[in-house]
């Protein structure tokens, strides 16, 4: 397929293929994070992870109108602003959550799988009553739609760079809250022994209701970044929940480094044979593999040997 | 444009007159005033137990007003309850004032059989509107047939299908493909075509078409690839850069849902901007409701291939929309698929009425032929195959979310859902 | 349970059987015109669903989010067979290859692929309505329970399992139907599926296959095995280290589940008349867990009335209100989750079995144990 | 290891665990006779309830060998370790507590372990006979229709070792089987067990050095995954090795 180009071209598609499978990576990562703290960390199967990004995402549409109609100077700065919002709608609501459900379920992970999809249920038709059947469009400021031509033939998606950046950025904060705060501590104390962190002290109701808020939060921060490459929609939020479960667990649970892996090998597996498959069958494929592996390695690619 | 006088077969005596004085819109089988429900009684126009009293009749909403494609069709619903406004406004259907029962199909297509058949089977209704999805149709089609129910199906679809009982208020493929290929062929000198689609039966049915009339009927061109992606998917930067390579002068497009946002999106962030033209992006699946949920600064320069845009300057449309924005508010956008709605109870009361009976076999006889010159879109026709004569339009999105018309077929197209030659 | 009466059927459940029965065969046919029976013989299929649930997830620990890929397994199975007999040359004349499935025509295949040949034979679409979900279900058991892959991971491996078979089938459109499914089925062996009367049959047909399958259901839960079952979802290393393969009797009761499934699918498809990748995906099998969740998850009959009541309050709900009636249906999930963990079952069990007990006996030795299992496992 | 020696019931050798780089069990020898009782002391963390995970193959070996009766046990699985008969009792009491006592025995009767085997099981007098003699030696007799989540903790141990019991293994291997009793049940406990391990081998984790004491043919002190001293009760206690570990502790 590729004996009519010449090597500069085919250099540069291959540079900004790598380049779609790290955007892809982030997006991954994104979508994963807010669920490795909250499945991870927690023990909660929150199914309806996808519904608090689209929160994010109605949040930012939300912000966006609002800045056009009393700050359109500051128009091409809101998204900063509109993430900062994301996250405290979704985390607040999170908390919110955390207290009147999720807290009386810990005992049971599964039923918090049952009773998390019927909160999904209802956050859809609350979205659909409150900002209609249709899917909503998000202004984006131009700046951030448009790309960055490296060489002739080259060319960076700007909207694919901010998401990279973010990526990072939110890997890094979530990476120093846990490993280098307090709260971190507690948090990893409480996954390890619950009984025992209760014993020396530590408040865990609210270090959960913390760290579920918290998952939320950054589960919305994505759905703000999302209004930029996806659609906001009542239902949007369905399409995220498969593949972030499966980047979590093929991660392996509790390890957040493992989530990043997984997020990177399953993001390239994907770019590279959609590269060379048609779309519907590199997907296929995909998780195809990665369950096939999940099979021969259950506990996921990160996971420590404990003795029991 | 829509000054085609073609006269209709039972007009009434002062039908301009009458426009001038209303808001809606009328059929062009508007009965004149004085024709009561007393002059058609129940027992004559209802030989079959339909729900028609001696002042009523009770018609379907079939549509998904929850679940993935409540997105679509909540403008489909929309436009069905403006025209059964409207026609009672005017006096209803044989005197008899339609009312509606509305079921919501939930995206699920053995909810929409098992309300289609709630309607027939319980409500006796004597005609739906309803289903958007091809596999909607699928699903209620035996129930249809099996109960002699008639549908209105509003969606351009894949054709392959020519049911008694459905009449086809959209296009059928041809004719949305055809003239938008041959239009962007001759005046933009196209090539070179990638199909890109959502892997389902209306893409996969419209490329065949398409590729078949690329490579049989426009000379020196060709297909340089084709490519389907799973419903809901959100990543395109692969196959854009797969476009990159192999640089065709159109993306033929047939994207939906929420991957056509995503699809928009990303193609204008890689720095390929649709107003650029080069590849110029051609889609058969982007209406103006569509382009609410992408922004029209992301699409703006997109050539869309329907029937019906909000934007065509006839006298039928600008009272369309106005009335439409009264009913639904302002900021409410209008896309080829709700037009189509809207034709669906028009249609069947000009052949309830030229038939003289609600009874289905009558009406389905008086259907063939039944002509409206007032529908928003213009003057259109029931082919015998049950599909609509309409014009094939090639718009531009622009910036604000609506299209530029910058071509339109001068005849009406005929329908023709099991075209030969592109099987 | 008392050490004299290992029965298979304690009053208790003889009182659940005989009023199930009757709600089955004698209430509901009797109130409800041809169309609704139709409906419930649909929610009845997925009844078949939720009683596998009950075993595998209520007895076993072991929670499927999957059951939809049997179920559409064994629907496609039976819709391969009946659109074999509708698209007969007569029937497709207007098709490039007549004889073949309309879909296959439109996707330009111009032969029956191979695989779809044996489905030309009743016997053989008939096995395979079980065998084809229990062999699915075979080789995901034996690749994750050898494995000792259990409880949450189990649960989005099944749920991934699910996504991939409704990819495939929406994308291999030209064998499977695409998103539209296997539509326009008409008769079986020549007996017209779609009149008044066959959907009438087709309701007692199901009901007897859905009571076999009770059977089948009550007789594992009371054998050895069903306390194997309870044994296994409690102390799992206890069971292995008193000899036990763990792993083959939970392969065991997946492939029961499965099969279950399967018949519940062919049911469904010869009653709604297709079969479509709608009932494959994600959303249908976790609603699939709620139906059992509704009846109780440790009841087998408990899950028929979940299945009935969860379908019935659908449909009603969004009749009256189509626009809210996720609000009531998330409600519910949520409701039965945080306040009836035992659903129905626990509730009759808790409040309506003991009553009845007392009216029945004075010398009370035999008071249901599997309502009493189920209050243990509340608490 | 290939040549078996009959002599002994149970030949470990070379025994080796390890758990990302920490060795919990570093190269372990010992050797158990037919009717021997062996008691495994040592202090915490010495690697005690790994070895019985590792003999009865609820963790994998990293290397070495361990031979019961000419089978080699690390590769064969739980459940057919059991059926070779080596049984296993955990530290805390495992049993299924949403079954009544007579089920909990019921399940552990030898018999029916296949999954056909289990649903045609019949509960014939022969089973009936034998739970009923086998709940008279644990004490429980009178509670075979309870739950046994309604059992004390005690109670709970006895079942345990009655389900074990059920299925007469020649290996028997016990971890803390009197942790958390109170005195009476403690006596119960010793009484019961002297009983038990007469027709048998056992091993025995234990710290109640007075319990040791009662039951024990041999003892083998572990520390930090190696055997430290191994003899007769007198004899380790007047090891200095022994006493420095303990004393250090």
């Amino acid at each position: 397929m590729f004996a009519d180009y010449s090597m500069s071209e085919l250099g540069a598609i291959f540079a900004m293929q790598g380049f779609a499978g790290l955007i892809l990576f982030s997006v991954f990562v994104l979508m994963a994070l807010g669920l490795a703290i909250i499945f991870g960390q927690m023990g909660v199967i929150n199914m309806a992870h996808g519904e608090f990004m689209i929160l994010g995402a109605y949040m930012t549409y939300l912000t966006s109108t609002l800045f056009e109609a009393y700050l359109p100077g500051l128009f091409s700065i809101y998204f900063f602003i509109a993430m900062i919002v994301a996250f405290f709608a979704s985390g607040l609501l999170g908390l919110f959550v955390e207290w009147s459900m999720i807290r009386h379920l810990y005992k049971r992970p599964l039923d918090t799988l049952l009773a998390t999809w019927g909160l999904s249920l209802i956050l859809q038709q609350v979205y659909r009553s409150v900002f209609g059947a249709r899917e909503v469009g998000v202004s984006i400021p131009d700046w951030m739609m448009g790309s960055l031509p490296l060489t002739d033939l080259v060319e960076i998606p700007i909207n694919g760079i901010f998401v990279m950046v973010l990526a990072v950025a939110i890997s890094l904060a979530v990476y120093y809250l846990m490993f280098r705060s307090s709260w971190g501590l507690q948090v990893r104390a409480i996954s390890q022994n619950r009984v025992m962190a209760d014993a020396v002290g530590i408040n865990t109701a609210w270090t959960d209701r913390l760290t579920f808020g918290i998952g939320c939060g950054v589960a919305g921060v994505a759905g703000s970044a999302f209004t930029m490459i996806g659609s906001t929609g009542p239902t949007a939020g369905q399409l995220y929940i498969v593949d972030t479960f499966l980047v979590v667990v093929f991660g392996g649970a509790g390890s957040l480094l493992g989530t990043i892996a997984s997020a990177f090998s399953i993001s390239q597996a994907q770019s590279i044979m959609e590269f060379f498959l048609s779309g519907s069958m590199a997907k296929v494929l995909t998780l195809l593999v990665v369950v096939g592996i999940l099979m021969i390695r259950p506990q996921g690619l990160f996971s420590l040997k404990l003795r029991k | 444009m829509s000054d085609k006088k073609i006269p209709a077969k039972m007009a009434g005596p002062s039908r301009r007159a009458f426009m001038a004085g209303t808001a809606a819109m009328t059929a062009s089988l508007f009965l004149p005033k004085g024709l009561r429900a007393a002059d058609f009684p129940t027992a004559e126009v209802n030989t079959t137990g339909l729900a028609v009293t001696d002042d009523t009749v009770t018609i379907g909403i079939l549509h998904s007003v929850t679940g993935t494609m409540a997105i679509s069709e909540t403008g489909s619903v929309q436009a069905e309850k403006l025209a059964i406004d409207q026609i009672n406004a005017q006096g209803g259907i044989l005197g008899r004032k339609i009312e509606y029962i509305q079921e919501d199909g939930a995206s699920d297509w053995p909810t929409f059989a098992e309300k289609a058949r709630k309607l027939l089977v319980n409500d006796k209704v004597a005609s739906v509107m309803g289903c958007w999805t091809s596999a909607s149709r699928k699903a209620v089609l035996p129930v249809f047939e099996q109960h002699n129910g008639f549908l209105y199906y509003p969606t351009f679809y894949e054709g392959l299908e020519q049911s008694p009982n459905v009449i086809y208020t959209g296009q059928e493929a041809t004719q949305q493909i055809i003239a938008g290929l041959d239009w962007v062929s001759e005046t933009k000198g196209a090539k070179t075509f990638y199909l890109l689609g959502s892997d389902y039966i209306w893409p996969r049915t419209s490329n065949k078409i398409a590729r078949k009339h690329i490579e049989n009927f426009l000379e020196g061109s060709k297909v340089v690839g084709e490519e389907y992606y799973p419903l809901g998917h959100t990543q395109f930067n692969s196959v854009i850069n797969k476009i990159r390579l192999r640089k065709p002068d159109v993306i033929y497009a047939i994207v939906v849902g929420g991957s056509n946002v995503a699809f928009y999106k990303q193609l204008k962030a890689a720095g390929i901007d649709p107003t650029g033209e080069s590849p110029l992006v051609l889609t058969i699946s982007v209406t103006e409701d569509e382009i609410r949920g992408i922004g029209g600064e992301n699409i703006e320069g997109t050539y869309a291939c329907m029937k019906y845009f909000q934007s065509l300057q006839n006298d039928n449309n600008l009272e369309f929309v106005k009335a439409f924005k009264e009913m639904w508010g302002e900021d409410i956008v209008i896309g080829d698929v709700t037009q189509a709605a809207y034709l669906g109870p028009w249609l069947w009361k000009a052949a309830v009425e030229k038939a003289g009976s609600f009874d289905i076999n009558k009406v389905r006889e008086a259907q063939i032929g039944v002509e409206l010159d007032s529908a928003p879109e213009g003057y259109v026709k029931v082919h015998e195959n049950h599909h609509l004569w309409s014009k094939t339009r090639v718009g531009r999105a622009q910036a604000d979310g609506q299209y530029e018309v910058v071509f339109e077929t001068a005849e009406l197209v005929e329908p023709d859902p099991f075209p030969e030659g592109y099987q | 349970m008392s050490i004299a009466s290992n029965r298979l059927f304690t009053r208790q459940d003889i009182i659940g059987f005989a009023v199930l029965a009757a709600v089955v065969f004698i209430v509901l046919p009797l109130t409800l015109d041809s169309f609704r029976l139709n409906l419930f013989g649909k929610y009845l299929t997925y009844a078949f669903v939720a009683v596998g649930l009950v075993l595998c997830w209520g007895a076993g620990g072991i929670l499927s989010l999957g059951q939809g890929v049997f179920f559409g397994l064994g629907g496609y199975c039976m819709a391969m067979f009946l659109k074999l007999e509708a698209s007969t040359p007569e029937n497709t004349a207007i098709q490039s290859t007549p004889g073949i499935p309309d879909f296959m025509d439109w996707n330009q295949l111009t032969a029956l692929p191979w695989w779809w040949e044996p489905f030309n034979t009743l016997t053989f679409a008939l096995l395979a309505v079980v065998a084809v979900p229990v062999m699915f279900a075979f080789i995901i058991g034996v690749a994750m329970f050898r494995r000792r892959v259990g409880g949450v991971y189990f649960a989005i491996i099944t749920q991934a399992f699910a996504a991939i078979l409704t990819i495939l089938i929406i994308g291999q459109q030209g064998f499977t139907g695409g998103v539209n499914g296997i539509t326009d089925l008409r008769t079986l062996q020549g007996w017209d599926i779609r009149t008044d009367a066959a959907k009438e049959t087709l309701y007692y047909v199901n009901g007897v296959l859905l009571f076999s399958c009770l059977l089948i259901a009550q007789f594992v839960r009371k054998s050895k095995l069903g306390r194997l079952l309870i044994a296994m979802r409690d102390q799992e290393d206890r069971v292995r280290f008193s000899g036990y393969d763990v792993a083959s009797f939970k392969i065991f009761i997946f492939c029961l589940g499965a099969a279950f499934a399967g018949i519940g699918g062919a049911m469904f498809t010869l009653q709604v008349g297709f079969m479509s990748p709608t009932l494959v995906g994600i959303v249908p099998s976790i609603e699939m867990v709620i139906f059992c969740a509704v009846g109780g998850r440790l009841s087998i009959i408990g899950a028929v009335y979940g299945a009935l009541l969860v379908n019935w309050a659908k449909t009603s709900l969004s009749e009256s209100f189509p626009e809210l009636w996720l609000f009531g249906l998330g409600g519910l999930f949520i409701a039965v989750v945080m306040l009836f963990p035992n659903g129905l079952a626990g509730l009759y069990a808790d409040h309506v079995a003991p009553r009845i007990d007392r009216l029945l006996s004075r010398k009370s030795a035999d008071v249901g144990p599997a309502d009493d299992t189920a209050r243990a496992a509340a608490e | 290891m290939l040549d078996h020696n009959p002599n002994f019931v149970l030949s470990v050798e070379g025994l080796t665990v390890s758990f990302d780089g920490f060795k919990a069990v570093d190269d372990l020898s010992f050797y158990v006779e037919p009717n021997e009782c062996r008691v495994i002391i040592g202090p915490n963390g010495a690697g005690k309830t790994t070895v019985l995970d590792l003999i009865c193959g609820r963790t994998r070996a990293t290397s070495g060998s361990v031979n019961f009766k000419g089978n080699e046990l690390l590769t064969m699985r739980e459940d057919q370790i059991v059926h070779a008969g080596v049984g296993r009792k955990f530290q805390t009491p495992s049993v299924y507590e949403d079954l009544t006592v007579f089920e909990n025995l019921e399940l552990s009767y030898p018999h029916g372990y296949s999954v056909f085997g289990a649903l045609t099981f019949r509960r014939n007098d022969t089973v009936k006979l034998r739970i009923q003699e086998i709940a008279e030696t644990i004490f429980l007799d009178t509670l075979l229709e309870e739950k046994a989540a309604y059992l004390s903790h005690g109670q709970k141990q006895w079942l345990e070792i009655g389900m074990l019991l059920i299925q007469d293994p020649e290996l028997l291997m016990l971890d803390e089987p009197v942790a958390g009793m109170s005195v009476a049940e403690r006596r119960k406990t010793a009484e019961l067990l002297n009983k038990i391990i007469t027709d048998r081998s056992v091993i025995v984790i234990e710290h109640d050095m007075g319990f040791v004491a009662d039951i024990a043919t041999r003892v083998t002190v572990l520390h930090q995954g190696k055997t430290l001293s191994e003899g007769s009760m007198e004899r380790v206690q007047s090891d200095p090795k022994v006493i420095e570990v303990y004393l250090g502790h």
